[in-house]
């Protein structure tokens, strides 16, 4: 797509995608691009068609027209369970906490689906609400601590590729830094991020390009050293 | 001077199996202030609210309100007490048109809510109150659509909406700004600082910027307990406060 | 929007705005003339039994379609009134007016019992609550003495209707059951149509937001629960003096089945369903019970096509088809 | 109105339970019979065609009340057959008294239909409840079983029958050591019939019906109960059909009481086995009854030269039954079909020769015993 | 002392043990009814019937293959499961996104048609089925006289009930299907094939039901009705325990079989309503039932 110097390969390919809930008809054509390793975010106002666009990918929206490409495997078409075996993994915006199950399930259910994800260990160092909660009926915890175990299990399963749907959302100041620190640090992993946020200033400090959503569309794209170039831009699509 | 306080808790403490959310927490809200309940996730501060609103009961400690202890109180009934919430997630009634949902509201001080027998063209005089309420969120064009139709943010203006039909004393909001835009964000704070003007105003919100514009008075909860007090200025000064809440960011 | 996406949507509602519209008001006029002229057209006791059942359906679907509670076990308040009115008729020698009047209250006095009981919980809980309580009621009308058992009450005398209507005359009863039906059915028109009617659509729609509101949630439901009782027993009163006696049938649970199909067929959540569906439903019973066709098969292929293909009901198709404002 | 056929045929309605608990009983097979009785008369009386019609009243009576009245007020009915489950018999009396219209019972059981609730023009044909307490209760006391116990479904029906039996046990000195009432329906009865048999009773007596007796037979082998030879299971109401169903190992030695049994000499043997050959089922009382019933009302309305109601049922009255079920039955003028009932055993394995070998008759019960007499059945039609 | 309200210990322990017996159906029956339940949200108002078609699949093996009880006891289960995979896979399955009332209504349909079906073609007054030779006889406990067969029914039920109940709520398996009751879409989103689990789990819940219809078979007569008149108490020995949990469902089927024998001892005209009643007064006292999670 951009300047040709594609020096790490393709992860995610989405072109002319298209999608609908029943008869309305939300994504026109959506075209964007994730390398390896990369951290990228789309953004936009509410309603923009983020979350369609990554619940589209995840073949979780009614029907879905174009092409999906993952690591040169089309998504369109396959069975909606298959996906997540490949290397995906997707915390949604809402959470998705499981009431009828604890702490300790909610955390272990997605099942593994590559080697090298985190131990629970390794989770409750980087979140230490959880630690201690295991038994507590998942929704019992409390917003903030739900969207810690909503990344956290995925962290679990040795994903390579994460969707985050605005994992900041009600939570403090001090616990959006930890997951600040917490995406860094899957990058350095070499995760790659495919992130939502409506917290523009957050998604700067962890972000390598950004996509600009409009009505179903992708209307622009900024790589992140680019930003202060591009204020007017952001104000015309986000309002900042 | 007592009757400086609308609502007192003394202290309240709630418990789940074991778990302690909230502990001995003693608040005084001032009458006629915006006060703003902060603290990090998993603080208490929802739970907080579900006590004063009786959706639970506290395990411990007295609730106050105008002096009177309504510790005891049904949630309905503290509702019809002038104490009245908004929810974390939107509350709206999907399949009534905006403009019934507001009647809802109104609809209860007069009375008739039990009058199968007559028709509800009773309530057709309350359109102009509730066209007035509607105005004031700017949800005045959407009266006719249902409620489910709106978009996020308008839901939470429409929830707005419909609780100060009640023309509560007292007003609590439970993170009136999650999920919102810009527009609407600054939208929402300019009402809530509108209406605050007669009323009492008890508010969860962890976007600071809000917070530090609106309300006269913080309250910092962390682990379930009173962390620290005072207007934004010195709250956020609070060495513990910058720990536990707020990090490095919000110098 | 997120939060929105699994609050499931209950299909049956969608807004009902304004007061009676235009096309409702049309139904009404053009449903009273054929029910007038219908004896003259129609076997008279036919059309009495489908009054009796459109007025009890109706009175289901006050519950159900407009507070969004689903009773199995309505054919406690049917059956239990039709005992009531049979026993003070034929052993009393009430007058056949105080006797429906006893059944109603009667209704009206369980419905307050079992709804007081089952609004403690929703949903699926609370159709199988309803359900149990009504099987109390059939295991009592079994035992107790006055009920007469597997043979019912039989033989109950029309009477006279104000000590001067001779109801043995088949058109004064016509015409009787008549004016009872559009009663019943004016009262839930107008309670649909009331504030009343506004907090329990509000109640349906989103139960912590109206108590939030102030609304003590329960008494609405409660009371809800008990006008479509007393409803439903006056249907099952009138039905007692009509057919001149009261069964076990009236108060078994496939009563209650009956009732739910015919406000599924007709079209849960609208004034005028319940009464075409009671309608269709008892002439196929009559049309079937002369067939060699096994009845319960039929009627369960109904329910499962109903509940498949049209859960909007006939009535909720058609509303749905021609403009959006239902009647 | 006299002298001639209503609508230019005799319309004969079969109105029973098609698909419910007395379906096997009575149903499809009530129906065949009433055709054997209208194929021997030619298919016509009186020059005109008789039509034969059926529906299931699925044991409501509103429904029965209902398809009775519009039968006989639209469709011309003019004469409904058998309608098992008193209820509905007893709402159907009700309508066909009032339309002056015949009806023949077979089906249903209790004695109020020729007493309290009898009718000018409503015959009962085939048993009821008096005639199987006196059947089984006196008999059996006859037979050596003094001491009895009841086990007695819990509405007024086995009310009745209890109270109905425990008379007769005891006006023929026997005794009744004691009852228990269990509820309708009940799966199961090993509870009730664990203090049945602790009551060391020589007769347990099963004072219900349906399902209920089938149920309580079949635990009662299960838990050893009669096996042990000291007790003994006396059914109160049981038809061919459930000893079928519940099978000879199950029910052997279990004592009852019956109007009919095809295997008695050879003019029922001949009816019946033309009945199997249609039904593949050998008749119970009610289907044999039903036809029973039929031909002496066709046998009516040729004497009478008219198929008006009150007419008919006079001659009726008038005439003896004599055909393959009953020998010199006669109707009482509150329409009690007066024949000899008999008292059965029901055999072991060992004993049957084949399929449908089931009874063993003991005793035969004089129609004058069995049934009550004008005066005693408290029916209060001019005798 | 040598009675106990009257009535002589031993009877009385007699009576208990027949209660039991009564429980092991309730507990069976209900314990399917919670699985789908739980699983499908669906309210399976046919399990009475496919109970009953349990009993009649092994009553149909034994006439027409000369299939015995034992091979029945594996057999019918299968059929019926498979039958169940049938009508989820056509019919039930098209209601998820709807309002759980909706699976409640099918599922009455379905019960009217497999009932009315079965009473056309056998008649209502039911197949005899004989208790398979090897549990013929009884013991005599002193006290009373105990049938083979019916101990062994209190045994399997409550080898079956274990073994459920560990499924459910402690392995990974069970997990999975409690996380998919709740958000089916985000389950699949975590690559789990829940289609295939929801199916299963209805044909795992159904196929209980067909397991208690071959334990019923030589106890009670085979007939169309069996499972109507038993559905109504197993509902409102799931209102009991409440429907949170599994093993509520199970301890309730039990104990409710218990008290309603004592009913039957010490007031015999009530043990209809017995279960009825404490349903209400448990609602009274706790709504949410004996075992059941507030919301
Ligand atoms: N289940 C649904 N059915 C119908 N329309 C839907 C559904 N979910 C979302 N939409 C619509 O699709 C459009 C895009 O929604 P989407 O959730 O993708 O937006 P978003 O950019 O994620 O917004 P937000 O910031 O509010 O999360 C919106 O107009 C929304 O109303
Ligand atoms: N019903 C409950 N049972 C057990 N624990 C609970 C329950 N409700 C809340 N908690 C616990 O109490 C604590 C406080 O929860 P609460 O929802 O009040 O937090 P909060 O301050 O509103 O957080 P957030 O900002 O994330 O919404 C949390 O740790 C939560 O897990
Ligand atoms: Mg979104
Ligand atoms: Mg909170």
């Amino acid at each position: 797509m951009p300047d040709g110097a594609t020096v790490k390969t393709a992860m995610l390919e989405v072109s002319d995608l298209q999608a609908f809930y029943g008869e309305s008809h939300v994504l026109h054509g959506v075209n964007l691009e994730v390398r390896q390793g990369e951290v990228v975010t789309l953004l936009g106002r509410n309603g923009a068609g983020k979350t369609t666009t990554m619940r589209s990918i995840m073949g979780i929206v009614g029907k879905r027209t174009g092409s999906i490409r993952f690591q040169g495997q089309e998504l369109i078409g396959m069975a909606p369970h298959r996906i997540p075996r490949l290397g995906i993994g997707y915390v949604p915006e809402e959470r998705g906490i499981f009431a009828s199950l604890n702490v300790e399930e909610n955390l272990t259910l997605p099942p593994v689906v590559k080697d090298g994800g985190m131990t629970v260990q390794q989770i409750y160092e980087l979140f230490p609400n959880l630690q201690g909660r295991g038994s507590t009926q998942g929704t019992r915890l409390s917003g903030g601590e739900q969207q810690m175990l909503a990344i956290a299990r995925i962290l679990r399963t040795g994903a390579t590729m994460i969707l985050l749907d605005e994992p900041t959302e009600g939570l403090a100041p001090v616990i959006i830094e930890q997951i600040g620190v917490a995406v860094r640090k899957l990058k350095q992993r070499g995760f790659t991020v495919l992130l939502v946020e409506q917290n523009f200033r957050f998604a700067a400090t962890i972000a390598d390009r950004h996509y600009m959503m409009e009505e179903g569309r992708v209307m622009d794209m900024i790589p992140n050293n680019q930003l202060a170039a591009n204020m007017e831009k952001l104000h015309t699509y986000l309002g900042v | 001077m007592a009757s400086d306080v609308i609502l007192e808790t003394r202290g309240l403490t709630k418990e789940f199996r074991g778990f302690v959310a909230v502990r001995d927490v003693s608040l005084r809200v001032k009458r006629g202030s915006i006060h703003a309940l902060i603290g990090p996730n998993g603080a208490g501060k929802t739970t907080v609210f579900n006590l004063l609103t009786k959706f639970l009961q506290p395990s411990n400690g007295n609730i106050l309100f105008n002096g009177r202890d309504i510790t005891a109180v049904k949630p309905a009934d503290v509702a019809r007490l002038g104490i009245i919430r908004s929810f974390q997630i939107s509350a709206v009634f999907p399949n009534l048109s905006v403009l019934e949902n507001v009647r809802v509201g109104l609809q209860r001080p007069l009375g008739n809510s039990f009058h199968f027998w007559k028709s509800e063209s009773v309530l057709d005089r309350l359109n102009g109150r509730a066209m007035e309420l509607l105005e004031d969120v700017g949800l005045a064009g959407y009266a006719h659509r249902p409620a489910a139709e709106l978009p996020y943010g308008r839901k939470r203006a429409l929830e707005i909406a419909t609780t100060l039909a009640l023309e509560p004393e007292m007003l609590l909001l439970d993170e009136p700004m999650a999920g919102m835009g810009h527009e609407d964000i600054d939208r929402i704070a300019a009402l809530i600082k509108r209406v605050s003007a007669n009323r009492t105003i008890l508010m969860v919100e962890h976007n600071l910027s809000v917070v530090s514009n609106l309300s006269d008075w913080i309250t910092v909860l962390a682990r379930g307990e009173v962390l620290a007090e005072g207007p934004y200025a010195e709250v956020s000064r609070h060495p513990k406060v910058r720990e536990a809440y707020m990090g490095s960011g919000h110098a | 929007m997120a939060t929105e996406t699994h609050a499931v949507r209950r299909e049956t509602a969608a807004p009902a705005t304004g007061r009676p519209a235009m096309p409702g008001l049309l139904a009404l006029a053009v449903l009273l003339l054929v029910l007038i002229a219908a004896p003259y057209v129609l076997y008279p006791v036919f059309v009495m039994k489908v009054l009796c059942f459109a007025l009890f359906a109706c009175a289901f679907n006050l519950l159900i379609g407009f507070a969004g509670l689903l009773s199995f076990g309505h054919a406690a308040f049917f059956g239990g009134a039709a005992y009531i009115t049979a026993h003070t008729v034929k052993v009393w020698g009430l007058p056949p007016e105080l006797g429906i009047l006893l059944g109603t209250a009667f209704a009206a006095t369980l419905g307050l019992a079992f709804g007081a009981l089952a609004i403690r919980r929703q949903g699926i809980y609370f159709a199988m609550i309803t359900l149990a309580l009504s099987q109390m009621v059939f295991f009592m009308a079994l035992q107790l003495k006055f009920t007469g058992g597997e043979d019912g009450i039989q033989a109950v005398p029309r009477g006279h209707l104000f000590g001067v209507i001779d109801l043995s005359q088949s058109m004064a009863m016509y015409y009787t059951v008549l004016a009872v039906f559009l009663f019943g059915f004016a009262v839930i028109w107008r309670t649909v149509h009331s504030p009343f009617g506004q907090v329990l659509k509000a109640i349906r729609e989103n139960e912590p937001r109206a108590i939030s509101l102030g609304y003590r949630t329960d008494h609405y439901k409660l009371m809800a629960f008990v006008l479509s009782a007393t409803l439903a027993g006056l249907a099952g009163g009138t039905k007692a003096i009509v057919f001149q006696l009261a069964t076990l049938t009236d108060v078994q649970w496939q009563m209650s089945g009956a009732v739910v199909l015919m406000s599924l067929l007709g079209g849960i959540g609208t004034l005028f369903g319940p009464v075409v569906g009671a309608a269709l439903v008892v002439t196929l019973e009559n049309y079937l019970a002369a067939s060699n066709l096994p009845v319960p098969v039929v009627i369960g292929v109904i329910f499962v096509a109903c509940v498949l293909l049209f859960r909007r009901g006939i009535v909720g198709e058609i509303a749905a088809r021609f403009g959006g404002n239902r009647p | 109105q006299q002298g001639k056929v209503s609508g230019d045929v005799v319309k004969i309605g079969v109105l029973n339970d098609r698909s419910g608990l007395y379906a096997d009983l009575g149903g499809e097979g009530s129906v065949v019979a009433v055709r054997m009785a209208v194929e021997e008369v030619g298919g016509k009386i009186l020059g005109k065609p008789i039509e034969v019609i059926a529906a299931d009243h699925q044991n409501k009576p509103d429904i029965g009340s209902n398809l009775s009245r519009e039968w006989i007020d639209r469709d011309g009915v003019d004469v409904i057959v058998d309608v098992p489950n008193s209820g509905v018999a007893l709402a159907v009396q009700e309508v066909t008294r009032e339309k002056k219209k015949i009806f023949l019972m077979q089906g249903p059981a209790t004695s109020r239909l020729t007493g309290d609730a009898c009718s000018p023009t409503g015959f009962h044909w085939a048993y009821d409840t008096r005639a199987l307490a006196v059947g089984t209760g006196q008999a059996i006391v006859k037979e050596g079983g003094k001491s009895w116990f009841f086990l007695t479904a819990d509405y007024a029906f086995g009310h009745q029958l209890e109270t109905d039996t425990a008379a007769q046990v005891k006006k023929a000195s026997g005794t009744v050591v004691g009852a228990v009432r269990a509820p309708l329906n009940t799966a199961d009865f090993s509870s009730f019939l664990l203090q049945a048999q602790s009551s060391g009773a020589q007769v347990i007596g099963l004072a219900n019906a349906g399902g209920d007796t089938i149920t309580s037979i079949k635990q009662a082998s299960e838990f050893g109960l009669t096996q042990s030879g000291q007790q003994k299971l006396a059914g109160l109401l049981i038809f061919l059909s459930d000893v079928h169903a519940l099978g000879l190992q199950v029910a052997q030695d279990l004592v009852l009481t019956t109007g009919f049994y095809w295997d008695m000499d050879d003019e029922k043997r001949a009816w019946s086995e033309k009945y199997k050959a249609k039904t593949g089922k050998m008749p119970t009382m009610v289907q044999a009854g039903s036809y029973s019933s039929v031909k002496h009302y066709l046998k009516a309305i040729e004497a009478a030269g008219t198929d008006d109601g009150p007419t008919v049922a006079a001659k009726m009255k008038e005439m003896p039954v004599n055909d393959m079920f009953a020998k010199n039955g006669k109707i009482l003028p509150n329409g009690r079909m007066v024949h000899d009932m008999y008292l059965a055993r029901v055999k072991k394995p060992s004993e049957s020769k084949g399929p449908w070998d089931y009874y063993q008759i003991i005793r035969t019960i004089p129609g004058d015993e069995a049934f009550a007499t004008m005066a005693e059945s408290g029916c209060k039609l001019p005798g | 002392m040598s009675t106990i309200f009257g009535i002589p210990p031993q009877a009385l322990f007699g009576q208990l043990l027949l209660g039991l017996i009564n429980g092991s159906f309730y507990a069976l029956l209900s314990l399917g009814l919670a699985v789908i339940f739980g699983m499908l949200n669906v309210i399976n108002f046919a399990h009475g019937a496919l109970y009953m078609l349990g009993a009649f699949v092994a009553w149909l093996l034994l006439t027409t293959a000369g299939i015995g009880y034992w091979w029945a006891l594996l057999l019918a289960p299968l059929v019926v499961g498979a039958f169940g995979v049938l009508l989820e896979k056509t019919l039930l399955s098209r209601l998820y996104k709807l309002d759980h009332l909706y699976g409640l209504l099918l599922t009455f349909g379905l019960a009217l048609i497999v009932e009315g079906a079965f009473r056309h073609f056998y008649g209502v007054s039911g197949q005899p089925y004989p208790i398979p030779d090897l549990l013929r006889g009884g013991q005599n406990l002193g006290f009373m006289f105990l049938p083979n067969y019916r101990g062994w029914v209190v045994v399997a039920s409550l080898v079956v009930c274990l073994a459920t109940w560990y499924a459910i709520e402690r392995t990974k398996l069970g997990a999975y299907l409690r996380a998919a009751t709740e958000n089916p879409v985000l389950v699949q989103a975590f690559g789990i094939n829940v289609p295939l689990m929801i199916t299963a789990t209805y044909g795992f819940g159904v196929a209980l039901a067909g397991l208690a219809g071959v334990l019923a078979a030589p106890i009670y007569q085979v007939s169309p009705l069996m499972g109507s008149n038993l559905i109504i108490v197993v509902f409102a020995v799931v209102v009991i325990g409440g429907m949170g949990s599994i093993l509520g469902a199970v301890l309730t089927g039990y104990g409710l079989g218990l008290l309603e024998g004592l009913t039957k001892v010490f007031y015999p005209e009530a043990s209809n309503i017995v279960v009825f009643v404490i349903m209400a007064v448990v609602l009274l006292i706790k709504p949410a039932g004996l075992f059941g999670r507030e919301r």
